[in-house]
Formats: C-alpha cells, structure tokens, sequence
C-alpha cells in the first residue's frame, strides 16, 4: 500500500504523517506537493494538519482550490480512501469532500488530551476498530466546532455518517466532554461513500506508548484491512 | 478600466449558533454596557479591484465571495459598497 | 566616497541628536569616526546601534564574565544562537530573547513577533526548530490591565508558534505587583541540526551577493531597538506606531526556505532582520566577515510607497532575511524561494573595501569606516551601589511575623498557597499552545519540573526549562542569579535530563541608576558561579534594561533557559506519584529559612527577608543523585521543592496530574524542632521529592553522593488524602480542596474577566 | 428607548501589516481574479442595544469600541449605521 500525504506549503503534521506511516505501519508513503496534479500513484490520501495557507480568512479555504486538491477530489469520487486530520478535515469540508463546516471553537485554541468514540466502523480508515471503542489522543485546534444546520445533521445520523464523538471516560457524550462546542459533540464524519473521514484530533500523535497512547493506530491498521477486502 | 472600492461584510448565518457574538455581548455587559441585547460578529472586506464600471466591480466581488470569501455552509455576505478608488 | 544629505533630510541639530537618543559625548563619538558631520540616515544607523539593544554598552563587560566553554559548545555567544554538540552527530542550536515593551503596548502582536524573532535566531542557524519556551512575567491578576495583558500575550505566542507548528513545551510565570506596567516577555527556541550544517552569519567572500529575502519592508516597527532601551513612561502610547504585525504563515515558508537554502549549498551566509532590522543584520555580517558592504535601498522591495533609506534601514518589519549569496548562484537561490512563494532581490554586494555603505541608486547616503561601525560603540562602567532600602529589607527579621490566625491549620495556608497564581496551575495558559504536534513530546507541560522532547531518529531527547524567581535576585542579587541556575539544572535533572548548557535573557531596570547597575553585576556574578561549578556554560542570550514603569524597577529577572541531555527516552520522569505503595523520598534538608518566601508574599503581603542559602556544591551531588537514581531505574517520579516549599511540592506530586490523583501519608517528625511554617513552607534549595519503589536503592546513591536523604512517607489512593505527621501533630487533608484551588485559581481569574479575554481574542482577530 | 441596530466595521490600521488581506489577495488573483490589486480584512459588527434615540445609541456605541471592541493600538473603527431594530 502507498499513502500519499498532502504538503500544503503550511502543513506542520505532515511529517508526523509520515512518521506513522513508514515507521509505525511500515508502509510506503510519498509526499505530494500542493502544486503537483500527481498522486504519483497513492492508494490513499492523507490531508495533514497544519495551517495549509496561513488559514486567516477560515481554515482550509484557500487549499481546497490548490491543484493536488483536483486530484484528491477526482480520487475521493472513485471511492479512494482519504483522511482529513484537522486541518485536513477543515479542507475536506471546505472542498465539499466532507458535509458540514468547522467554526472557531466556542471557546478558545486548545490543545490537549481527549477521548473519542467509534461510533461507525464501515469507514475504511475505522475498520479495525469496534463500535463503541474509546480512543485517547491530542487535539489542538482553534477552528474545530462542527457545524451543519440541523436537517444535515439528522441527515448524518440518519445515514451513519457520524464517525467519531468526543465523550468523557466512562464513554458518555457530556457537554464536559466537548473541547470545542462541536455540535451533537462530532469530532468527525465521513461521506456517504465511506471512503472519505475527517477528523479534529490527531491519531498519528498517538502511534507510541511514550507519547502517551497508541490508540491512534487503530485508523492506520484499518486501512490495511480495507486493502485487503 | 477604473480602479474600485468595493465593501463587503459577511455574516455569519441567522439561525446558527453564535457563541462570538454571544461571548462579546456579555464581555459588554459586564463592562457597564447593559442595555446590549445582541451582538452578531462578521467580516468587513474590502476589495480593490480594476472594473470597467461598478456593476461589473460588484459582480466580481459576487463571483469572489461565492468561490471564496464566505463559506456557503455557514456564511451570508452582502455587498456594502462600491467607490471608485 | 562620502556621504552627503538627501535632498529633505532634517538639519542635524541637537535636538535631533537628542531625539535619537544619543547623548553629547555619543554623537562627537560619532563626528570622529566620520570626521564630518553625519548625515540624517547614518544619524538614524548609529542610534540603532548604539542603542542599548543592540551595542550591549553598559551590559558588555560584566557578560564578559561568564563561562563560555565547554568541549561540546560548538558555537558560543556571539552569534544568532549558540550552539552545543549532543552526539549522534547532531547539534542543538538554542537562544532566548525579550519582548518586553511591544508586548506591555500591544500583548498579542508583541508576543507573537517576540516567538517569531527567536525562531528565525535559530533557524538561521541551520537548526530545525523543535520546541519553543517562554518565560513570562505579569503584575496582579486582580488588575484589570493585566488580565488583558495575560490574555493578549497567552494568545500570541500560541497563535504563532502553532501556526509555524514548533511546539511549545514548557516555560515560567509568576505574578508580582512589580511587573505591573512592565510585563516579561521572554521567548526562547530550541533546535536540532547536523554539526556540519551549522552556518554563521558571516558575510565573506568579496564579490558575493547580498539578497533580501521574505516579506517587504514597511514602515512598522522603526526604531523598536530604541524603544526597547527606554522606560516604559506615558508617553509610550505615543509610539504605537511602531508596533510590528506578526504573519506566521509568512515566518513558516521562510522556515522551510531558509532550510532548503542552507542545505542547498548556495549561500555563504544568513541572518534574521531582526531589532534595527537591515542596518544591524548587515552591519553585524560585515563586522563577522571582516569585510564592507554595499546596499542599495532603492533595491530591496518595499510595501509602502515613497519610503527613504531611513526608514528601510530601520524598519522592523517582521518575517524578513538578508542572505549572503555565492556570486553567481542568484537564480538557483530564487528558485527554492519561488517553491515557497517567496521572492529575493538582489540588493547589495560584499566588497573589498572595508566599508559599510548605503546608497541610494546613484546616491551615497551612508558611509562608515570599515568594522568600526559594530565594534566602535560606547562603552560604559556604570557606577554600582545597593540599595539601603533594599538592605534594610533584606535584613528584617521575618521569622518575627506573626502568624495569621487561620494558619494554625497548614491545610488552610497550603490551599491558599495553591492558589496563589504564581504556584497554580499554568493548565489554562499552556492549553492554548499545540504541545504534541512534530509527535516527539515526551513531558510536556505541566508533567514534569521540565519538558522532554525526542531527538528523532535516536533514543536521546532534550530536557528544556526556563528559571528565575525574582523576587530571590531582588532581595540578594548574587544568591539569586545562582539559584536561578540551580533551579533550571534541578528542574532539567528531575525528568532525566543531564544539564548542558544555558541561554539567559537579563531583563533588569535602567542601568543607569546605581542600585540596578549593582543588582546586575551581581546577578551576573552570582549566575557566573553557578554556571562554572555546574558546568552549564553560557552559549547565548539577551539583554533587556530599562525594564521600569512609573511606579519603579521590575525585580531583576535573569531567565534562565536551560538545556539538558536524557540519554534515553526511557529515563523521561514526570512530577506526579503514580503508583500506591511507593516510598516517597526526600533529598536535601529542610531549614529554618522564611525570607523572600511565596508564603510571605502571598499569606502576608511581605516581600523580605534573605532568600534562601544556595550551596552549589550540595546542588550539583543533588543532580548527580537525581539522574543515577532515574538512570537506575529506581524514580518513578521526580519534582523539586521550590515556590511554597515541601508542603506544595507534596501536593503537586499529589494533584496535579488531575485525572489521576494520588494521596499520601507523610512523616516530617524528624524535623519537628523546626518552626512549622518553615518546615512546610520554606523555600530551602538543594531538595527533591522521589517516589520510588526501591527507597533502599535512592537512599545508597544518596549517601554515595553526600547528600541527605531520607524516606518520609509512602504514595496512597487519592481518597486517602494528605495525612502528614510532624511529631505530635497531625494532619488530615482531602485533595478535593486542594486540586480545586490548584486547578482553578488562573481560570476563575480569566473568567472574572471576560472583557479584557474578549478584546484580547478580538485583537487577535479570533472573534471574527 | 428604542431598540436601535447599531453596525461597526473595524479595519487594521494603514500602515499596519495585513497578513489577513494579503494572502486573500494573494490566493483572489491565484483563482483567476487578476484585477484585484489590493484586500483588506476587518470585522464587522451589529451591536442590538436601547437606547433613547439614534445619536445615543451610536454614542454608547462608540464607547464600546473604545473601550472594548476595537484595538486602539492597532485599529480604526467606523460607525457604519444605525436603524431603529
Ligand atoms: N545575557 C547574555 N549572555 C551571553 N551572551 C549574550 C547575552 N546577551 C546577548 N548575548 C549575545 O550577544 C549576541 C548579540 O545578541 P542580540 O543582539 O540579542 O542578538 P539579536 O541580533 O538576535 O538581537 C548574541 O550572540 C547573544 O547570544
Ligand atoms: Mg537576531
């Protein structure tokens, strides 16, 4: 499997993506410049974290028109896996790859540990999880609200789409254990295809047992079991 | 060709959470300003930009808001004015 | 060649000469060097320069004091950062600098471009910027103004360095009235790189090109070097002009530039525009290379129209490098901008002629001799002299204080010492800084007396801390500018790390006034000592005087920023008890020492008596116990007594880590001679607390080593609270109250305020 | 006292870096918008208070830019309208 990450010229995750990729999951990963129309033959798209282009006017909103985006976009709609992490899922949104929008959070940038739940597990990036798990992994993030009016939200729940939700430790969506207003606590989703995910927190900072946790590694090891379907 | 000052706000959309306005609202309460009932927190734009004439400065800056500056989920925008610069 | 005025230049008049700051003696100074009459534009260089910012004339000779060397520092003071070996290999290039008076006028864009001016110090260096720190200092949280200045600041240095994604991993506050109209700002930046990637910024080689790289000059910031060596007065608000906007972005692009840059083999030198912005980035080059220099202003890209060589000159735009190019490699260096969206103009040449000169297309509007435009500055030897007031303070004798009332229960003094700002929490400042992002954060903030960050790519990793109570340098300069020391090495060696090497940015009053300039060689003096006996040379730093505001002086404040080595990952130690069962440790003594205690500070309003004693000798077997008991294996966890002393301490290895709580039982018989105040809330140095399921083990290191130790107590479930036994007494203290005041004091503080957090985040632009 | 409807833009100060305006310029002529020659990006705010009649309430207005919605140091604001709510 070769997995393609996205360098937005403010990408800062990167790195970190690849790191998780080739190190943690031992396989291959190409870099895939933002000026680029080349997937140089990915099998799944990773869209970073970081500050694409500076993100002062809203975050994601100038990236999505950068031409790898075409590409992305044109491999998204033939059922390519993509995974948008933060920013990445602010692109994926803005891009129209993923429903809905993220606003700046209700209270200010935070960064820290969080708990989320799996609540679909017919992604191709939750395959290997289980309904119900509990993750632990960063987020830091200052525009990550989920927002969607609420017929889209019904809509969402009603088609599965809600893929992950940020809940306390005993596993309950509490507005305690909401980092940033998001609605109906979303901290990510996918599109209807399931092919597509985005994401606020950061799996790939999850990847080692010194960093604090290794649930991140769950989304990685599920796009080998979607290889192998 | 005329070079164009053309204002822009946008806002966010009625009917969706406002937590920013919400936050200044009481920020101005506190602060002795109790007869505030609301706050809406937008962007002002301005936008200068080389037209034939002003409808077609307006149009431009149409087309510019749709494709980037406000955000069709969440965003209304209005044009404010347009100024020859 | 000779420079003549600008057609519209100002007629240089004593007023003008005075206007720049110069005094008499300085601008004949000046007449001599040139043997004429200086033009407006070179008026403007040398006041730049000449400043206190920039030419270090009163701090110079006594800097010169501190040890410097070290077999593994590769680059000394002297240079954009200093730089030290780790193995491997590879590097660490680290510096820290002031922001102090943009952000006392505008917190949020003072402080970002306070982080961005310390990444480009070390980026430069052809390091990789892998944690920021930042030390920071504010009046009351009660003042209105400096909830504000919280906020703003808080919000600037998380929004830049988590825009440019370095992550910030540790770092220091504290709260005094002193600080009050003049917060500190400190910001530093850690990196890696490869030894034989290090560049200097050392314009050479005659015929090389000069090119100006990254964001356009504008007219903000003119003459922020000067600002920076004046007392915060009211007129202040009348320079607002000269606050510099921060564009992170921007700052990103030239990160990854720059890089490519240096690993590209084309440039011979860079240097960030920082304070004094192309005059002093040019001069210094020159200076460093022995060589002159011309540039043209008409040449380097500008974003105001009808802007003079003046203003270029001096601008402090932010986001900007001057590259030294090699001769005929101009396209190859614009093309690796292009890859970034960044342009490079061409706007001056290294020459034979040791001259530095400033031309205007055809115009010659400055011309100095040779190098002597750097290292010709003023010096002074100010005269020194402490202070009776300060003497007579340090003499009172605080043990005659009475107790208030309430504290005949230490719980009730224990919880309001948590409270205390100084001592709570920092959760709601450092949560708005990305942390984890590059995935190396071993210890981040407020897990460990220190940061821990992963060297990738190897089993080592760095320990990063900034120190400096000032109220100790305060009351007694020399012990407090060693203690400062001390404390950074034990905070480093607490989570594992071996200390190195240090950075310090020396924020002090106006050095003028006999009693600063007396606390000043003190510090230095007493910072000397400890840096030579516990061999952290002294690799960088910064001066920042005229620290004052109306109401006086801030307290002398030596940040250090210290560097330690973990050889391992696995030796990462955190602060806080983790498992039942554990023997709690403690190394070093307690002592009958009260003075200049947090506990007099904040219980009774009293800044006085004589820090406590600190005996370098004891700190540095103390280190060597601390890292040989974590290399053993045998720390679970490690925190040092500082601010409220044992008690605090205790708690914080209790509670701090809120989602996982422990209690205690603690036995302080031993000492029950001791006044109990002084015993729970003494500041005695030279001590740490070490969980540890091998006592035995600690205690034999301990004793190898001469140091104190001895076991006082063991870790508990957290409903067992904190029991604590001193002879006859006992006490019985849940950890609900106490984590409620730890974590909440900051936060209910801020919230009081949600005016001055508003338009804080409006100034930001967040609320739009 | 009558609800009045009180509308503010906020702009960077001239001379001030806009990082915000340039990179929407920047990414504006990127997306084919090449007669764009300049963006700049402030706020825009409706603030909803009582007020006696419309001069009181653009004054109270005033007062909260002053003291909390715009930065003095690096902001100019301008009344842009009042309307009876
Ligand atoms: N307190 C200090 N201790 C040691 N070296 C210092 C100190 N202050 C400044 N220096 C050194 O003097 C040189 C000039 O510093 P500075 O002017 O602050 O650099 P910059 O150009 O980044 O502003 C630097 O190499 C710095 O490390
Ligand atoms: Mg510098």
């Amino acid at each position: 499997m070769k997995v393609g990450i996205v360098r937005f010229p403010g990408s800062n995750c990167d790195e970190d993506a690849l790191h998780a990729v080739v190190d943690f999951l031992g396989e291959t990963a190409v870099m895939l410049w933002h000026k680029d129309h080349d997937l140089h033959g990915a099998d799944v798209v990773i869209l970073p974290g970081g500050f694409s282009y500076g993100d002062y006017l809203r975050a994601g909103a100038i990236a999505r028109f950068s031409p790898i985006m075409q590409e992305v976009a044109a491999h998204a709609a033939h059922g390519g896996p993509v995974i948008g992490i933060c920013n990445g899922f602010q692109i994926a949104c803005e891009a129209g790859l993923l429903p809905g929008a993220l606003l700046r959070n209700a209270g200010s940038y935070v960064s820290m540990p969080v708990i989320i739940r799996t609540e679909r597990t017919d992604t191709s990036f939750t395959g290997a999880s289980s309904v119900g798990q509990l993750l632990r992994m960063p987020i830091a993030h200052g525009e990550g609200r989920f927002t969607a009016d609420e017929a889209t939200l019904d809509q969402l729940e009603a088609n599965g789409q809600i893929v992950f939700r940020y809940v306390d430790a005993h596993g309950n969506a509490t507005p305690e254990s909401n980092p940033n207003g998001a609605m109906r606590n979303i901290a990510g989703v996918t599109n209807v295809g399931r092919n597509v995910v985005g994401l606020m927190p950061h799996p790939e900072r999850a990847m080692d047992r010194a960093l604090g946790s290794q649930d991140g590694v769950v989304l990685f090891e599920s796009l080998l079991v979607a290889a192998n379907v | 060709m005329t070079r164009f000052r053309v204002a822009v706000q946008i806002i966010p959309r009625r009917g969706l959470l406002d937590p920013q306005g919400k936050t200044v609202r009481d920020a101005l309460v506190t602060l002795g300003f109790g007869s505030v009932s609301d706050v809406h927190v937008g962007r002002h734009m301005v936008v200068e930009t080389d037209a034939k004439d002003a409808p077609a400065a307006e149009a431009s800056v149409r087309a510019m808001c749709e494709r980037l500056l406000a955000n069709p989920v969440t965003e209304d925008f209005t044009i404010a004015g347009v100024v020859a610069a | 060649m000779t420079a003549v005025p600008r057609p519209g230049d100002p007629v240089i008049t004593p007023a003008l000469v005075a206007e720049h700051g110069l005094t008499q003696d300085e601008y004949q100074r000046l007449e001599r060097m040139l043997g004429r009459t200086p033009t407006f534009t070179e008026l403007g260089i040398i006041s730049a320069l000449w400043s206190e910012h920039c030419s270090y004339k009163h701090s110079r000779p006594i800097l010169k004091t501190l040890p410097t060397t070290a077999p593994y520092v590769l680059q000394g003071p002297g240079e954009n950062a200093g730089v030290i070996a780790i193995g491997d290999g590879l590097a660490v290039a680290f510096k820290i600098e002031s922001h102090n008076h943009p952000s006392a006028v505008e917190p949020y864009q003072g402080a970002a471009t306070g982080v961005g001016g310390i990444l480009r110090d070390v980026f430069t260096m052809g390091a990789r910027p892998i944690a920021m720190l930042n030390s920071l200092r504010f009046g009351s949280l009660d003042t209105p103004r400096v909830r504000y200045l919280v906020g703003g600041v808080v919000k600037g240095i998380g929004d830049y360095g988590n825009c440019v994604g370095i992550p910030t991993v540790a770092g220091d506050v504290m709260f005094d009235a002193a600080y009050e109209g003049n917060p500190l700002v400190n910001a530093m930046c850690v990196g890696i790189l490869r030894e034989e990637e290090l560049i200097r910024a050392k314009a050479e080689g005659v015929g090389n090109t000069i090119m100006a790289v990254g964001a356009r000059t504008g007219r903000d910031g003119i003459h922020g070097a000067s600002f920076a060596s004046e007392d915060l007065s009211h007129e202040t608000d009348a320079k607002r002009p000269r606050v510099q906007v921060g564009d992170p972005f921007t700052e990103k692009l030239l990160l990854e530039a720059t890089l490519e840059l240096i690993g590209s083999g084309h440039v011979v030198a860079i240097q960030d525009m920082g304070a004094a912005g192309l005059t002093s980035s040019s001069a210094e080059m020159a200076e460093r290379g022995e060589v002159g220099v011309v540039i043209d202003t008409l040449k380097v890209p500008v974003r105001e129209e009808g802007m003079t060589p003046y203003e270029i000159l001096l601008s402090e735009s932010q986001e900007r490098m001057l590259v030294v190019v090699t001769r005929g490699r101009e396209d190859e260096v614009r093309k690796i901008l292009t890859k970034w969206d960044l342009t490079a103009e061409v706007i001056g040449e290294v020459i034979a002629d040791p001259v530095y000169r400033v031309v205007e297309g055809d115009r010659v509007v400055a011309e100095f001799p040779g190098t002597r435009l750097v290292t010709d500055c003023p010096q002074y030897h100010p005269e020194a002299k402490e202070s009776d007031a300060i003497i007579a303070l340090r003499n009172r004798d605080v043990h005659a204080v009475p107790e208030r009332a309430e504290e005949r229960d230490p719980a009730w003094t224990l919880t309001r010492l948590l409270e205390s700002p100084t001592i709570a929490s920092k959760l709601w400042i450092h949560r708005q800084y990305d942390s984890t992002v590059r995935a190396n954060t071993l210890v981040g903030p407020g897990a460990g007396d220190a940061a821990v960050v992963r060297v990738q790519g190897t089993r080592k990793a760095l320990a990063l801390k900034t120190d400096c109570n000032g109220r100790y340098v305060y009351l007694e300069p020399r012990t407090g500018g060693r203690i400062a020391v001390a404390e950074a090495a034990r905070n480093v060696a607490c989570v594992g790390g071996r200390p190195m090497a240090i950075t310090n940015c020396l924020n002090f009053g106006n050095p003028k006034r006999p009693d600063i300039f007396w606390q000043f060689k003190e510090a230095v003096g007493g910072m000397a000592e400890a840096c030579t006996l516990l061999g952290t040379p002294v690799t960088g730093g910064n001066v920042s005087l005229y620290n004052e505001s109306p109401i006086g002086a801030v307290y002398p404040t030596p940040v250090i920023g210290m560097v330690g080595l973990v050889d391992d990952i696995d030796h990462a130690t955190r602060m806080t008890f983790s498992a039942v069962g554990d023997s709690i440790v403690l190394l070093g003594e307690p002592t009958n020492e009260l003075g200049a205690s947090e506990y007099l500070a904040w219980i009774h309003g009293l800044v006085a008596g004589a820090p406590p004693r600190c005996d370098l000798v004891k700190e540095r077997a103390l280190i060597e116990v601390l890292l040989e008991s974590i290399r053993g294996g045998h720390a679970r966890s490690a925190h040092d007594c500082s601010e409220g002393g044992l008690a605090v301490a205790l708690a914080e290895c209790a509670m701090s880590n809120r989602e996982f709580m422990f209690g205690a039982n603690i036995d302080l018989s031993t000492w029950k001679k001791l006044p109990l105040r002084a015993l729970l809330f003494g500041e005695a140095q030279g001590r740490a607390i070490i969980s540890t399921s091998a006592p035995a083990a600690v205690l034999a290191i301990a004793a190898h080593h001469g140091v104190p130790a001895q076991t006082i107590g063991t870790v508990q479930s957290a409903a067992h609270g904190l029991h604590i036994v001193v002879g006859d007494c006992t006490f019985d203290i849940p950890l609900g109250g106490l984590s409620e005041a730890y974590h909440e004091a900051i936060p209910r503080a801020m919230r009081r305020a949600p005016a001055e957090t508003v338009s804080s985040e409006l100034a930001a632009g967040v609320l739009s």
